[in-house]
């Protein structure tokens, strides 16, 4: 039964940074239908930003240039790509993006070369009891700042002008331009917001219990898609649940897959693929997505 | 009313040309406009109008006619649509708007109500405010802004909190203007603000419109709906298939019968086609089609005969359709007749197009039937519904644009033909022998609309008129028993729908085939058709003749307003 | 279409132009560009096949290498040697298992259909992604057919005792050129690419693809024309995923033997890109994308160390890898930037402003909005 | 409008032209009497083929492998080279794509004398049967007991299984490892973990222990959940065949959960920066390697005359064991064989398979475990393995735990392969 429990938390937290990474699709996916190969690269970028410069600089402000760098890398990305090919369809869009993957990756992956880079975080390999079951204090600490950020995230978009008009632009790109959003600002600021996600999810995914930033955590970003997909793919709320799902879906099937070897071995890869087709299959706008309409 | 205002001098009918003096005041001034979409279909072909500073200007025109398409290339959003300017300049308070993007032309004080009204409807009331006002210089300018939206809508603070898309459709435009409102605009862009609303509230928005100006605000008032556009503004513009036909105060075009005919859809019989020379005289580059090809349908469509479906009954009793909380047609019913012509009129948003979903199985009933050769179109797919006979067009057209008119008419043929994937991709004899004769079945229906010339272009290298036939003639291609036609002749200029009208008409008495017909020309509906259903607010308020129709004062008031009755 | 009669027997006498040149290709290339041409012929038959569906029904796929796996799998589990102790097989016939593994890939997209049907755009992409990951799940633990994580081998393709995999019957010999496995193959891979095209072509001009090319445009014209649209969407789908398999036996053939780690999410991937590249909807274009993805890396692996001023491997400067990598990606940007209709939609740009200059000004360029495209699938 | 027929034609006969060459470079290459016509060998050059993984998920090992053979063969070439000749490298990179490397293949088997060294098990796997067809000798970058009994490849050192065997068989001297108890085995699917699993599951079988296996993939770095079901199974010690990455976070979650338990790694499990990580103390702790590689930190000759080149030539880096050390090694094996070839006057594909399975006593310097014997190709060529506890004060991160050995179990342990 702790087992169990510990794996559920242990799922919920990991399902915390999913949750993250499945807020930047979401919201570069509400700004500019893109679905953004590229997200996994700027992750990793952010990652190797902090790696390469806490030494020098401290964990925090090594931090704060991490997400700086990876949010600047995202604009950088809408604003002299992206934005010339906007009128562009879905597939053409996304192996665009899937390009600057293989350019960015390639790069970061020369750079890193053979040494395994850390990102410093001071909570380092510390865990924290919770109810009998313990988790690393950077899980909580991951679940702590997702709950934060979804929080900000929720006043920036109700409260602020800037909110307002992402909100507007992602309803009806055409009458927000009628009120005077600047489209390509709302776009470029939805990626770099995507951006800054990215890097604090790769911050947390290359902590401890993951020993350090490697290449493939750019890989782990499309660990996100299933909980994007199946939260709805224009919800912010359904990417949080997705990604808690997704979560706890794999951290449940590796810690049991020695009682489910029947179903293969190595089933923590595919449920949460198997998951997403679920419920795609009942409800096919995941759970929180906007309905299409049929139009004449 | 307003009764003195800068109003310009009434110009001819015909003086379109470019504007040059005594327009040194105008807020706007839009000089010899050309726009193209696609590169090829053009829209605005030399556009000249300007609007007063501190005036009310109504556009008026029918669907198609290039009104939103104006007010596309003011707000600089043309790019979007594909769209471009190709002559021409458009000038706001003296500085020329460039092609430089939207924003720029907002905080130059030109807002725009977009068609259909367009509110956030996941934001709330207050949310679609804020939204309207990121362009306004800073907080204080947008409080100010927020109070005066609120002052002139009280309901709009009464619901500040709901969701916009829970209002009513009043309410909503309402917020639409208000929303507008929040970026202190100098010229207000209003585009169809009446559509799908009652006349009380329609008569409300007119109020709302001069309280607007009142206070200092320069409007464009862009309409189908003539009567309460006419009485709002100082000053009018006809558009029609992207030039401007008439112009002149606004008071002395709701006098002229040509208008009245035209627009307002009454009098007809009074001013018949030949009397209306600035439509005719402005329309010479459009070559006159169809009329070429009205002598030989006899012949051809007896050919196409034997293999069509038999003609049934239409009845339909009791229809109601409702989308989630709004009612789109209740228990509306009516019968026609084998080889009748049936209208289906009302005005913008009153359900005819709906109601033409449903019989083709696009839109699924809530309630009621639609029976047709024994068998409920309310239940059957859309495919079955074809199998019976039935083929439409539609509205906004949905022809494959990459693909050439001959691919678009084969595929009507789809269910006379029974070539498989298999055989197809084998080029087996039966299937070239089969897409030999339908290719030839085709090509006389393509002729008989005066499409045999350009069956191997793509459509999307087609002018719009010839869209619209091609429209027509994959319906017709299908050999129909029962032909729905929703709008058949929107956005074509007078000689088009003449013509359009004659090959419509040949069609019904050589093919003896049933017709319903949703139309909003007047004058176009009355010549053909041999009996009328007006809706209204998806309900039935009339039905008969057209000589019925007409008289009938519901429908005279659901077309032209209460006052506007009153004054006859 | 029909063009002027002119550039009708232009193209004609191209195309001609072309298989000539591809017949007489063995006698002069050498092992590596056969095997390399090889992979492209089987990109290619499957990338017609990922085109049909995208671009012609308007149904976005990332679960491509799904149905290629099947094929592959299909093919060396039909032919297989029934006695073998690790993967065993039918013993079929390789021409029996060809068309097994083809017929069992358009079943499987038959099963799928529900979904497939149920869902649009980007929803439908993303859950046939998923698709890639339960089917190579399932290659590496259905062992006693897959061969599990080592995979198996495929049976050499042969006809009446004539091997196409390997040199038997021995010392045949053309131009003093000794025609072995490569070469042989080499035909065998013309032959179907050339009957895939030749298909494609057919279907996309037929009543078929005129339905299908409508359910893109609008479903609902489509229906109103008379169109089952569930049940051509469905056949869309099973032909799609049959063109999958023919050329996944392909690249069976020319690999001896496949590994489950190649059917994954990177090949989705690239069929993808090739069909963007190339043009969705466009036969041609998915040949020319297919062939420019699958070659590309390749030939820079190959040649790119020739390039100066590379670090060598092992150090920690811009090698010859990284080089090739970083030019794959620049190019797929590149051409996407600067072509967003991909390389057909280039070459009928290009096409028609020659026309253009011969016939004087016409009319501009259509726009991206009416090209078919998977634009407004994604709402 | 003839042009499209006319080019055609004269490119046919172009082709035609070349034709020739080919089939003189065919017949060429088949006849291959001459020593000239051997391929990769001239006057003056031995050229060898590597394919790598430099780019994909394997790009920072086969770095550090090439560090290493790079070291070796400058080495050799600066003191005369092998049989006056000096030794090249044709190094590819496969991305770890089978079907790049079988198309590199293609080209590279023309122009090498031998493939050495070579990574990723799908892409050995792939090239198997033209390995075969080739007649060429492979120097392999792994340890798989699945090649076995191919002659071609050539494995320095001991495979998976036997390490495995080895490591809980040293584990019940060692740590109190009993009858009954549970050792958790996290292995990477493919032929390294799975030859490590078998391993495990034969030495648990003999020694009655039970085996809790947990298969992961390379891009799984957080073992979190693994590492909790095994606690709660209560394992009392856990293999891991994988990669660094998988080390690391198995030993810190380890520590993180109270599960102090001795971790035994396979070869590859283990890079000396993984000392400097968060997971340091955990390692340091409870961290042994199992392998047949010896620890850079090795007092023996052969493998000090490494660590002095190495700190020579990379003097900002640490040599990681499994990589440049295997390097190093593996090219003293293939150099022993070209030189016994080059001896035979059989500088050819069979020659070297020859003079690689006429092998029979050779000493690596202590580089490799035991005395190496190549004359069997059903079993690897020692049994003996070192094993080496972590520690950030030697040289590679790695101390040797007593001598090299081989246990009675490991000798008693049967290739299926």
């Amino acid at each position: 039964m702790s087992n169990l429990f510990g794996l559920v938390l242990n799922g919920l937290s990991l399902g915390a940074i999913y949750a993250l990474i499945a807020l930047g699709f979401v919201m570069i996916f509400k700004a500019t239908h893109v679905l953004n190969f590229a997200h996994g690269s700027v992750l990793l970028l952010g990652a190797y930003v902090v790696g390469v410069t806490n030494d020098a600089l401290g964990f925090w402000p090594a931090l704060l240039l991490g997400i700086v760098v990876a949010a600047l890398a995202a604009v950088v990305i809408d604003v002299v790509i992206m934005r010339r090919v906007r009128a562009a369809d879905l597939g053409t869009l996304a192996i665009l993006t899937l390009g600057v993957d293989v350019l960015m990756v390639t790069e970061l992956t020369r750079r890193l070369g053979t040494a395994t880079l850390t990102t410093g975080a001071p909570w380092g390999t510390s865990t924290v009891d919770v109810l009998g079951s313990s988790i690393p204090l950077s899980r909580v600490i991951a679940a702590l700042v997702t709950a934060v950020v979804v929080g900000v995230l929720w006043a920036l978009f109700q409260f602020t002008n800037w909110g307002i008009a992402m909100r507007a632009a992602a309803a009806d790109g055409g009458t927000a331009e009628l009120m005077g959003i600047r489209l390509n600002r709302v776009a470029a600021s939805a990626w770099g917001v995507a951006g800054a996600l990215a890097a604090v999810a790769g911050i947390f995914l290359t902590s401890f219990p993951s020993p350090g930033i490697s290449p493939t955590v750019g890989l782990v970003a499309l660990a996100a898609i299933p909980a994007w997909v199946l939260g709805g793919f224009d919800s912010f709320p359904g990417a949080v649940v997705g990604g808690l799902i997704i979560g706890v879906v794999t951290t449940l099937s590796a810690g049991y897959q020695g009682d489910l070897t029947f179903l293969g071995r190595d089933l923590a890869q595919v449920t949460p693929y198997a998951v997403m087709l679920l419920v795609l299959l009942i409800r096919p706008s995941g759970l929180f997505g906007t309905k299409e309409v049929a139009r004449v | 009313m307003r009764g003195g205002g800068p109003v310009a001098e009434a110009r001819g009918a015909t003086g379109s040309s470019a504007a040059t003096a005594g327009t040194r005041d105008a807020l706007l001034e839009v000089t010899d406009l050309h726009v193209s979409y696609a590169g090829s279909v053009q829209a605005l072909r030399g556009v000249s109008l300007w609007v007063p500073d501190g005036g009310i200007v109504a556009v008026l025109g029918n669907n198609g006619a290039g009104k939103s398409t104006l007010l596309r290339a003011i707000s600089g959003t043309l790019g979007r649509e594909g769209g471009a300017i190709d002559g021409g300049s458009i000038h706001v308070g003296g500085e020329p708007i460039g092609r430089r993007g939207a924003s720029d032309v907002v905080r130059r004080g030109v807002l725009q109500v977009p068609e259909g009204r367009r509110v956030f409807a996941a934001l709330t009331v207050e949310e679609n405010l804020r939204a309207g006002g990121t362009a306004a210089r800073d907080a204080a300018a947008r409080d100010r802004a927020r109070g005066e939206v609120y002052d002139l809508f009280p309901i709009l603070r009464e619901r500040r909190r709901q969701r916009a898309g829970l209002l009513s459709g009043g309410e909503q435009q309402m917020l639409a203007i208000g929303r507008a409102l929040m970026g202190s605009p100098r010229l207000l862009l209003l585009d169809e603000p009446s559509l799908g609303l009652a006349p009380l509230i329609v008569e409300q928005i007119g109020e709302v419109i001069t309280e607007i100006n009142r206070q200092g605000t320069s409007v464009v008032l862009v309409e189908q709906n003539a009567a309460m556009a006419l009485r709002v503004a100082d000053h009018a513009f006809v558009l029609e298939v992207g030039q401007i036909s008439l112009q002149g105060p606004a008071a002395e075009l709701a006098r002229t019968d040509e208008v009245r005919d035209r627009y307002l859809g009454v009098g007809a019989e009074a001013a018949p086609a030949t009397d209306v020379p600035a439509a005719g005289a402005t329309a010479t580059d459009v070559p006159p089609t169809g009329a070429t090809a009205t002598g030989a349908p006899s012949a051809d469509a007896g050919a196409a005969r034997p293999a069509g479906a038999a003609v049934h009954d239409l009845v339909v009793e009791g229809l109601t359709v409702r989308f989630g909380g709004i009612t789109a047609l209740t228990d509306v019913s009516f019968t026609v007749a084998p080889g009748s012509l049936h209208a289906l009129i009302g005005p913008n948003g009153a359900g005819k197009s709906t109601c033409l979903n449903v019989l083709s199985g696009v839109y699924a009933a809530t309630e009621g039937a639609a029976r047709y050769g024994g068998r409920d179109l309310t239940r059957l797919p859309r495919h079955q519904i074809a199998a019976l006979g039935i083929s439409r067009t539609f509205q906004n057209m949905a022809l494959s644009s990459t693909e050439t008119v001959l691919d678009n008419l084969l595929v009507a043929r789809h269910r006379h033909m029974r070539t498989g994937f298999f055989s197809a991709a084998l080029r087996l004899p039966g299937a070239r022998r089969e897409a030999a004769a339908q290719e030839a079945t085709v090509v006389r229906t393509a002729e008989l609309l005066g499409l045999g010339g350009v069956l191997h272009q793509l459509v999307s290298e087609l002018p719009y008129g010839d869209r619209k036939r091609v429209e027509l003639a994959r319906a017709l291609c299908a050999e129909p028993g029962l032909l729905l036609l929703d709008e058949p002749v929107a956005g074509m200029n007078f000689n088009e729908s003449v013509a359009m009208e004659e090959a419509i008409g040949t069609v019904q008495r050589e093919l003896g085939i049933s017709i319903v017909l949703v139309e909003h020309d007047m004058r176009f509906v009355m010549g053909l058709a041999d009996r009328v259903t007006v809706l209204d607010f998806g309900r039935r308020i009339a039905d008969g003749t057209p000589a019925e129709v007409q008289a009938d004062p519901d429908v005279l008031r659901a077309y032209l307003g209460t006052e506007q009755e009153e004054e006859r | 279409m029909s063009r002027p009669p002119t550039t009708r027997r232009v193209r004609t006498l191209a195309i001609i132009a072309v298989v000539l040149v591809a017949l007489a290709l063995p006698l002069t290339l050498r092992a590596f560009w056969l095997q390399s041409g090889l992979f492209a012929m089987a990109a290619v038959i499957s990338a017609i096949g990922l085109t049909l569906l995208v671009g012609r029904s308007g149904q976005l796929s990332l679960g491509h290498a799904f149905f290629v796996a099947i094929g592959a799998y299909g093919y060396c589990y039909l032919a297989g040697d029934p006695s073998s102790p690790l993967a065993s097989g039918l013993g079929l016939p390789p021409v029996l298992a060809l068309l097994g593994a083809v017929l069992a890939a358009g079943l499987a997209g038959a099963l799928f259909s529900p979904i497939s049907g149920r869902l649009r755009g980007i929803y439908l992409g993303l859950a046939s992604l998923g698709l890639v990951f339960l089917g190579q799940h399932i290659l590496f633990n259905a062992v006693p057919l897959t061969g599990g994580y080592n995979g198996r081998n495929a049976e050499p393709f042969s006809l009446f005792g004539f091997s196409f995999s390997d040199g038997t019957p021995e010392g045949l010999t053309v131009l003093g050129v000794q025609f072995g496995g490569l070469e042989r193959l080499w035909y065998l891979g013309l032959l179907l690419v050339g009957v895939s095209w030749w298909c494609a072509r057919n279907l996309v001009r037929s009543r078929p693809g005129r339905a299908l090319a409508t359910i893109r445009d609008s479903e609902v014209a489509a229906g109103v024309m008379g169109v089952n649209v569930p049940r051509y969407k469905a056949a869309a789908f099973i032909v799609s995923s049959m063109y999958a398999a023919l050329g996944g036996v392909l690249m069976a053939l020319v690999f001896g033997r496949i590994v489950p780690e190649s059917f994954g999410l990177t090949m989705s991937v690239d069929f993808l890109v090739m069909i963007v590249i190339g043009g969705i909807g466009s036969v041609g274009g998915a040949v020319v994308g297919a062939a420019l993805v699958t070659l590309l890396p390749l030939v820079l692996n190959r040649y790119s160390d020739l390039l100066p001023l590379l670090a060598q491997p092992g150090s920690s400067g811009i090698s010859a890898a990284d080089l090739s990598r970083i030019i794959y990606g620049l190019a797929i940007v590149l051409i996407l930037l600067f072509a967003h209709d991909g390389l057909a939609g280039l070459g009928r740009r290009l096409g028609s402003s020659f026309r253009r200059n011969a016939d004087g000004p016409g009319s501009p360029d259509r726009p991206m909005s009416d090209s078919p495209t998977t634009k407004e699938l994604a709402r | 409008m003839k042009r499209p027929l006319v080019t055609s034609v004269c490119l046919m006969v172009a082709l035609a032209a070349t034709s020739c060459g080919k089939a003189e470079e065919q017949s060429g290459g088949s006849a291959g009497g001459a020593a000239e016509a051997v391929p990769g060998v001239t006057e003056d050059t031995i050229t060898l083929g590597s394919l790598m993984d430099l780019t994909a998920v394997f790009a920072s090992n086969s770095r550090s492998i090439l560090q290493g053979t790079n070291l070796y063969w400058d080495a050799v070439n600066a003191d005369g080279g092998v049989c006056d000749r000096q030794v090249e490298l044709d190094v590819q990179d496969h991305g770890y794509d089978a079907q790049t490397a079988v198309s590199l293949y293609q080209t590279m088997s023309g122009n090498v004398l031998a493939i050495a060294p070579v990574l990723g098990s799908s892409v050995i796997t792939a090239l198997r049967p033209s390995f075969q067809e080739d007649n060429m000798l492979v120097g392999m970058a792994a340890w798989t007991s699945d090649v076995l009994p191919d002659p071609q490849f050539q494995i320095t050192g001991t495979t998976y299984d036997i390490e495995t065997i080895n490591a809980i068989d040293w584990l019940t001297r060692e740590h109190g490892l009993t009858s009954g108890d549970s050792i958790g085995v996290v292995y990477f699917e493919g032929d390294f973990g799975g030859s490590s699993l078998r391993g495990a599951e034969y030495a648990a079988e003999e020694l009655g222990l039970t085996v809790v296996p947990h298969q992961i993939k390379p891009s799984d770095t957080d073992l979190s959940a693994q590492v909790n079901a095994m606690a709660n199974d209560g394992v009392k010690a856990i293999i891991v065949a994988a990669a660094s990455p998988q080390t690391a976070s198995i030993a810190s979650v380890a520590a993180s959960i109270g599960l102090d338990v001795p971790i035994v790694g396979n070869g590859p499990a283990f890079t000396p920066d993984l000392l400097d990580t968060p997971a340091g103390a955990a390692l340091e702790q409870n961290f042994y390697t199992a392998t047949s590689m010896a620890p850079p930190s090795l007092e023996e000759e052969g493998v000090q005359e490494f660590l002095t080149a190495y700190q020579a030539e990379y003097p900002d880096e640490e040599p990681i064991q499994n990589g440049a050390m295997y390097g190093y090694a593996s090219s003293q094996i293939i150099h022993e064989v070209l030189t016994r070839a080059c001896e035979e006057d059989a500088l050819t594909r069979e020659g070297l398979q020859e003079a690689l399975r006429s092998i029979t006593d050779y000493e690596s310097g202590g580089t490799v475990a035991g005395v190496l014997d190549y004359s069997d190709p059903s079993v690897p060529p020692t049994r003996e393995i070192y094993i080496s506890r972590a520690d950030p004060a030697a040289a590679g991160g790695l101390t040797a735990v007593g001598d090299s050995f081989v246990s009675e179990l490991a000798e008693g342990y049967e290739f299926t392969g």
